[in-house]
């Protein structure tokens, strides 16, 4: 009966890069990754917007995150956040050319802007806690540390992951044959920040 | 004979990044990335202008537009793939719907 | 390899029918207190209502579903396959039949949908039912409605009679409830033929209100204020459970209604609104420990005396007696704050959370249970009380080390609070 | 196991040393006893440890019912006090939803599914190993509870405000938490891996409707999975957060609404039932069309309400709160939403019992627990039906009219399907048939057993008898029902008992019995065209698939009157096994060591810190060996077109030309910080 190998039986025209869908199987499932982490900071935002006015037991009337929000401040590390963005996708334009130096510089620059941006987290948690807005406040506050705290973790993560890339180039380990790997942790780098683009708005922006 | 047992792709780089857009273009939209962050912040500042009753309806605009640029764009869901795009929208329409549905229950629109 | 078949049997659908069969059996049964399928008012009969054709429907189905399993087993069966190359036809699809059966069901479903949103929004729905009750000598038009309260593990109801109709908006804390005119625990008493409102909600865990016999159930959940409604047709007793998990004691939660004619609620809110009456020997007492000055027993005192003395040291820091320490009373020394209020609790059926009953069925008092209670109640009823931890809050009644003196004292004046409910309701407590 | 330990068909050149990266562990080579299977990264080894360890798993669970039958069997029982019955129940619910059958359908999932496509292995095969070992440290995890102060006792719903440390002070709830939060990545990994397995991996002309039935399941529920998880973590991690960091997620008086908990709990929850179910509906989807020798009746029909019924499973969680006060309007959209969900369920029930049609029915022991599945479910699903009726279900809920649907839904509907799965797939697996004779014996005492223990629970949930209760006061009309249940619970632990005798006797018996061949049963699908047990390679070449239920055309043909007739014998269409110098995956040590750190982690929190930090680094020092280890053993033989990249030093990423390190670095190492 009919068998083949791959390599000589492709009855399909898109099966032509030997998995049956024609893609990598680490990028689906990066993309079948984020979007289940959907569903994870769906669920960290419905709460936040659940509990975002609940200052806890009547008369104390502790103070909410509405109260203390920095908007200018926290634009600038939106934007920040999403000019990391471009850099991220300009380092992935420069590997597929192969221009190494450019990559490095590139991949430096979207870590160090998600960098910044994480400083900016921490001098907002700061801040918030001496305005009296502390993580176990009220559910408010516990809400609203908890959703962008896991922000801020995952963003590390995707510093950490930049960082490794950078470790590999200037090892020389990271050619254009690598611009997959690059192409899925700025797959990563950029849901990190389309969920901020989310959260800026709903949580932030949107009076309570 | 012998084979893998991974019937490993290729990388794809090569395959599609020539429909991959210029380092200008992404700058471009990265620009009307920015134009709108400055946009939403401008909401804030309410004597500037005066939005009313259009206030979240168009921040929620913006919003929606930014992420698509990013999405498409940056993402390269527009060039990539239709499987990729199939997995990503479809967590994110169930986690809207789900959650959505979720808050209407704590009668959340209603407030 | 031998592969012997044997016979296919007719187990599969044969326990389908017995399965209809006890379901029948239970609802002839007469002794289940609890009985979902015996409906005693206008709420509890429309959902059986409901529920009964559905039940039909359902053993119809599941009778053709084993009937056709039992039917092809039966008739298609073949031992083996060995030297039989005879196949049977292959049909692998018949699109028509299969839109058709996926339609049916759905037309079935949406005949039940149409039926289940009418009684869902009926048995939703309240109507306003004003009725006349006598508080304290003026006349005030009442519509039915209980703040129902559940913590571990026991439920309160509380009762707001001076004629300002009590809401679910007026609620806030669950934990800082309005002073009620009457406040009851284990037992709640409702006038027949009224639809009475229910505000359910609770100071610590989930619970769930449920009296089968009168409707469904509610939660109580801490921090909201659920309505649910009730009705009773006839007079009598009807019992409940809790039936949200809700720790250690959840199967040690009930609660009973007591449902009397209008005329007898009338009654029994004349005599719990009675604030305690205290005899000439215990009053000077009482006087005394409402000045903030507690007076000294004397050993020979009576033993309702020296009850009331030993219930002022041990017992008066949550449980509430009105005219007595409602002055002082400042919130038990529990998670939820709260212990049962004591002041005519004669006057109930039960106590330790509706699982004991204060009388026999002959109608005399049950000394003895009280006793066992008091005495040790862990050994009644599991809880948190006693030997916490450094930072646990207690839950559930304590053991207080009482002598055997001390506890016959302070039932003797626990006997002094408020009158026997009657033997027509303490005959209808006793569970066959 | 020792069946299937055949020396692996990878040629391993020279046994020199191996240079490693790292150089703790040398790279395992297989092929030598336990090493190799704690090293494995072989599906099919690891499908097997996940149904050992489910199979151990479910008899834990059997001794926490059974305890709680014992309790319950007369009024005012005393066997339990009142805090261990709370215990046994939650972890009996626990153990039987987490740490049993959903691991023994992963073990179908690992074992078939690249079987069934026409694949050597997963997408991600070191990925999977580590969801077996994650999953299985977080199952000792839990258990260890047992030692260490007592497991949780909030029921495995566990409602909050009941769940937080005011309520619950010891120390189970935090092992509910952690042990769900480490068995959830597990899942979350391996359904990420079999996602891809099943979209990316299939041999040529396994069109997705070509697939079988059973894989089409297992697809749906790996993405059920997958969207499902993240609720619960969420859900977890508040709670988490609340018990050891004070937040306020869950507390009333601060003003926190505990149906938040409920909603996320739910919305995990009942896509849950349907990742509990939806395998065994593949797995009797197999069955019955080979034991009728008859095609699956509409197939298209089965695989789309198999879609419905994961889809529509999202818009119905709410049905378990009809009675927590969520407002009448919600009561009633969930109401309807979760009626129409029996109309798909019903569409495959209608198309098993068309396929049954006409066929001829072969009632082996596989077959006697599908057809015995189907009925018991349809119990199932007819009660569940009474109370999706939002108002009777509120006569319903929380009583053991409840119990008893559930049992017959996941103990009816997933358990016998799973078991008949067992006895079907028995001789592929392990090379020898289960007897027969035993096995019918194990369906109908399993069959009585069931319906003697859960079948009275109706009739007790109607009587009034709620749910959770340790302890009944007599004269409710209890005793009697109570008393058939608990005899009941024997005999299916009895049943149990008998399957395991017949493992037993099975596996001395092989020898002296003719070996079962590819392909037993005259089955369907691609597995059946490899020798059994299946060889480590799995296929000697990759078939290309032409027709739905591949394996069986190649069998059968059909002459000019459109009768079926045997176009070759099994022998010749089957493959014999004997390809050489196949490639596969090289085995690692990694996951195993990422999994231990995991519950030290958790340890740690609940204990002292530090144990964390040793599970943390742990973690982290499995995982970047991981990502330095090369995919591939450079040792190894392989032909592959483009394979350059084994110099096996710090070639970090070697993401270019296969597809796992990416993985391994970014989103494993993603899923042990960021969830």
């Amino acid at each position: 009966m009919a068998t083949a190998t791959v390599d000589t039986a492709l009855d399909t025209a898109h099966e032509d890069h030997g998995s049956s869908t024609g893609i990598s199987n680490t990028k689906l499932a990066m993309w079948v990754f984020l979007g289940s982490e959907c569903l994870l900071f769906g669920g960290l935002i419905s709460t936040y917007l659940l509990y975002k006015t609940r200052r806890g037991p009547g008369p104390t009337n502790l103070a909410i995150p509405t109260d203390v929000f920095d908007i200018p401040f926290t634009s600038v590390s939106s934007f920040v956040l999403l000019m990391s963005s471009l850099t991220m996708v300009l380092a992935l334009s420069a590997l597929t050319r192969g221009d190494n130096a450019a990559t490095r510089t590139w991949l430096l620059a979207t870590a160090t802007l998600g960098g910044v941006f994480i400083g900016g987290q921490v001098y907002e948690f700061t801040t918030f806690l001496r305005e009296g807005v502390g993580f176990t406040s009220n559910p408010a506050s516990s809400a609203f540390f908890t959703l962008t705290g896991f922000h801020g973790v995952h963003v590390s993560m995707g510093i950490l992951m930049l960082m490794s890339l950078y470790v590999a180039s200037v090892q020389g380990n990271l050619t254009p044959k690598n611009t997959e790997t690059v192409e899925i942790v700025g797959l990563y780098w950029h849901f990190v920040d389309v969920v901020w683009i989310f959260i800026f708005t709903v949580i932030y922006l949107i009076p309570a | 004979m012998s084979e893998t047992v991974t019937e490993t792709p290729a990388p794809e780089a090569e395959d599609h990044s020539h429909d991959h857009p210029s380092d200008w273009a992404y700058i471009k939209i990265a620009l009307v990335l920015g134009v709108l962050t400055g946009l939403e912040t401008f909401t804030y500042f309410e004597t500037v202008l005066d939005w009313g009753d259009f206030l979240i309806p168009s921040l929620l605009f913006m919003m929606v537009i930014k992420f698509w640029l990013v999405a498409t764009w940056f993402m390269h869901l527009k060039f990539d793939n239709s499987i990729f795009s199939r997995m990503f929208v479809g967590g994110l329409v169930l986690a809207v719907g789900v959650y959505v549905i979720a808050l209407a229950t704590f009668e959340f629109w209603e407030r | 390899m031998s592969d012997p078949v044997t016979k296919p049997r007719r187990r599969v659908p044969r326990l389908g029918f017995v399965l209809l069969l006890g379901l029948v059996l239970a609802g002839c049964a007469s002794d289940a207190e609890l009985d979902t399928l015996q409906p005693r008012s206008g709420v509890a009969d429309e959902i059986y209502d409901l529920a009964l054709p559905v039940f039909i429907i359902a053993g119809v189905v599941l009778t053709l579903v084993c009937g056709a399993v039992l039917y092809l087993g039966i008739k298609n069966r073949v031992a083996t396959y060995e030297g039989d190359d005879e196949f049977p036809e292959q049909i692998s699809h018949n699109n028509s039949l299969e839109i058709a059966w996926t339609i049916a069901p759905a037309i079935v479903m949406a005949v039940i949908a149409v039926l289940t949103l009418q009684t869902h929004f009926s048995i939703n729905s309240t109507e306003a039912n004003a009725m006349t009750i006598e508080v304290a000598g003026e006349t005030v038009e009442w519509e039915p409605t209980i703040v129902v309260v559940g913590q571990q593990w026991w439920w309160e109801f509380r009762y707001y009679l001076d004629g300002t109709q009590i809401t679910a908006d007026d609620l806030e804390n669950p934990w800082d409830l309005p002073p009620a005119d009457i406040v009851t625990s284990g037992q709640l008493a409702i006038p027949t033929g009224e639809e009475v409102e229910l505000i359910v909600t609770s100071r610590d865990v989930i619970h769930s209100f449920w009296i089968p016999q009168l409707n469904g159930k509610r939660d109580a959940v801490p921090g909201r204020f659920s309505p649910w409604k009730i009705e009773a047709d006839d007079p009598g007793v009807y019992f409940g459970q809790c039936t949200e998990f809700c720790g250690l004691s959840h199967s040690r939660m009930r609660m009973q209604t007591i449902a009397m004619t209008p005329s007898d609620f009338q009654d029994w809110i004349d005599m719990q609104m009675a604030p305690a009456s205290f005899d000439d020997e215990l009053q000077p007492y009482v006087d005394a420990f409402r000045a903030g000055e507690p007076a000294t027993v004397p050993d020979d005192a009576s033993a309702a005396l020296r009850g009331l003395d030993v219930f002022a040291g041990q017992c008066a820091s949550c449980h509430l007696v009105n005219g007595f320490n409602d002055l002082t009373y400042d919130g038990a020394e529990t998670v939820s704050g709260s212990a049962p209020n004591l002041t005519n609790l004669m006057s109930n059926t039960t106590f330790a959370g509706g699982i004991l009953n204060l009388y026999n069925p002959d109608g005399s008092f049950n000394r003895d249970d009280l006793a066992r209670w008091i005495r040790d109640p862990a050994a009644v009823k599991d809880n948190r009380a006693d030997d916490l931890p450094d930072g646990e809050m207690p839950r559930g009644m304590p053991d207080r080390n009482l002598t055997e003196r001390q506890i016959d004292d302070v039932i003797a004046f626990l006997e002094t609070l408020g009158s026997s409910p009657g033997d027509e309701i303490i005959l209808a407590t006793e569970v066959e | 196991m020792a069946i299937i330990e055949e020396p692996l068909a990878l040629e391993t050149g020279s046994p020199g040393t191996v240079d490693q990266p790292l150089g703790m562990l040398t790279r395992p080579k297989g092929g030598n006893g336990w090493r190799d299977w704690v090293s494995t990264v072989d599906h099919k080894k690891i499908g097997i440890m996940y149904g050992v360890a489910a199979m151990f798993f479910f008899v834990v669970g059997g001794i926490e019912a059974l305890l709680i039958r014992v309790q319950l069997a007369v009024p005012d029982g005393q066997v339990l006090s009142a805090g261990l019955y709370n215990q046994l129940f939650t972890m009996h619910g626990v153990t039987m939803v987490f740490l049993f059958i959903m691991p023994l359908a992963a073990a179908f999932a690992n074992y078939l599914i690249p079987l069934q496509i026409g694949a050597r292995d997963v997408a991600f095969p070191r990925l999977n190993a580590l969801s077996f070992w994650i999953w299985i440290s977080g199952a000792v995890f839990v258990n260890s509870s047992w030692f260490l102060g007592g497991g949780a006792d909030c029921g495995w719903f566990c409602y909050s405000p009941n769940s937080g440390v005011t309520f619950s002070p010891g120390n189970g709830v935090d092992f509910y938490v952690f042990g769900l939060l480490i068995a959830g990545i597990a899942s979350m990994v391996s359904s990420i891996n079999l996602i891809v397995t099943v979209l990316n991996m299939r041999a040529p002309g396994m069109h997705l409707f070509r697939m079988p039935v059973l894989t089409w399941m297992l697809l749906v529920t790996q993405f059920l999975l997958v969207f499902a998880l993240p609720v619960i973590t969420v859900a977890l991690f508040l709670l988490m957060f609340d018990r050891l960091f004070d937040s306020q997620f869950f507390n009333p008086e601060a003003g926190a609404d505990p149906l938040l908990w409920q909603n996320l709990f739910w919305i995990f929850g009942h896509p849950e039932v349907y990742i509990i179910i939806l395998p065994s509906f593949g797995i009797i989807s197999e069955i019955i069309p080979t034991f009728s020798r008859k095609p699956i009746f509409g197939y298209s029909f089965m695989v789309f309400s198999g879609i419905a019924i994961g889809f529509m499973g999202w818009g119905v969680w709410a049905h378990h709160m009809f009675v927590s006060g969520i407002g009448p309007m919600s009561v009633a959209a969930f109401s309807l939403s979760t009626m129409f969900i029996a109309v798909p369920t019903g569409v495959k029930i209608l198309n098993w019992l068309a396929t049954m049609w006409g066929g001829k029915l072969r009632f082996s022991t596989a077959m006697l627990f599908a057809v015995g599945s189907i009925a018991m479910f349809t119990i199932g699903g007819v009660s569940g039906v009474t109370h999706a009726l939002a108002p009777a279900d509120t006569q319903q809920t929380d009583t053991y009219y409840i119990v008893a649907h559930f049992h017959y839904v996941i103990f009816g509907g997933g358990v016998l399907g799973l078991m008949g799965g067992a006895y079907f797939w028995w001789p592929k697996i392990f090379g020898h048939m289960l007897d027969e004779t035993w096995g019918k014996v194990h369906f109908w005492v399993m069959l009585i057993g069931m319906n003697l223990t859960f079948g009275p629970m109706h009739v007790l949930g109607l009587q009034g008898m709620s749910r959770r209760i340790d302890t009944y006061a007599a004269g409710f009309g209890f005793e009697a029902w109570n008393m058939v249940a608990t005899i009941g619970s024997f005999v299916i632990a009895f049943a149990v008992l008998i399957f395991f005798v017949n493992v037993y006797r099975s596996y001395k018996a092989a020898p002296s019995l003719p070996a079962p061949g590819p392909d037993p049963w005259d089955a369907r699908s691609l597995e059946w065209m490899v020798p059994s047990p299946t060889p480590e390679h799995n296929f000697d070449e990759i078939p290309v698939v032409e027709s739905e239920d591949e394996w069986w055309h190649r069998k059968y043909g059909y002459d000019e009157d459109n009768r079926v007739v045997r176009i070759a014998t099994i022998e010749e269409a089957a493959q014999d096994g004997s390809a050489v110098g196949v490639h596969l995956p090289a085995p690692s040590f990694w996951p195993l060591v990422v999994a231990v750190g995991m519950p030290l982690i958790a340890y740690g929190l609940m204990f002292t810190l530090w144990l964390t930090v040793v599970g943390g680094a742990l973690t982290a020092f499995g995982l970047y060996s991981w990502a330095l280890e090369p995919v591939d053993d450079p040792d190894a033989d392989h032909g592959h077109g483009d394979g350059h990249h084994g110099d096996g030093d710090d070639d970090h990423d070697d993401g270019g030309d296969t597809d796992e390190p990416t993985m391994a670095g970014v989103t494993a190492g993603d899923d042990a910080g960021g969830e």
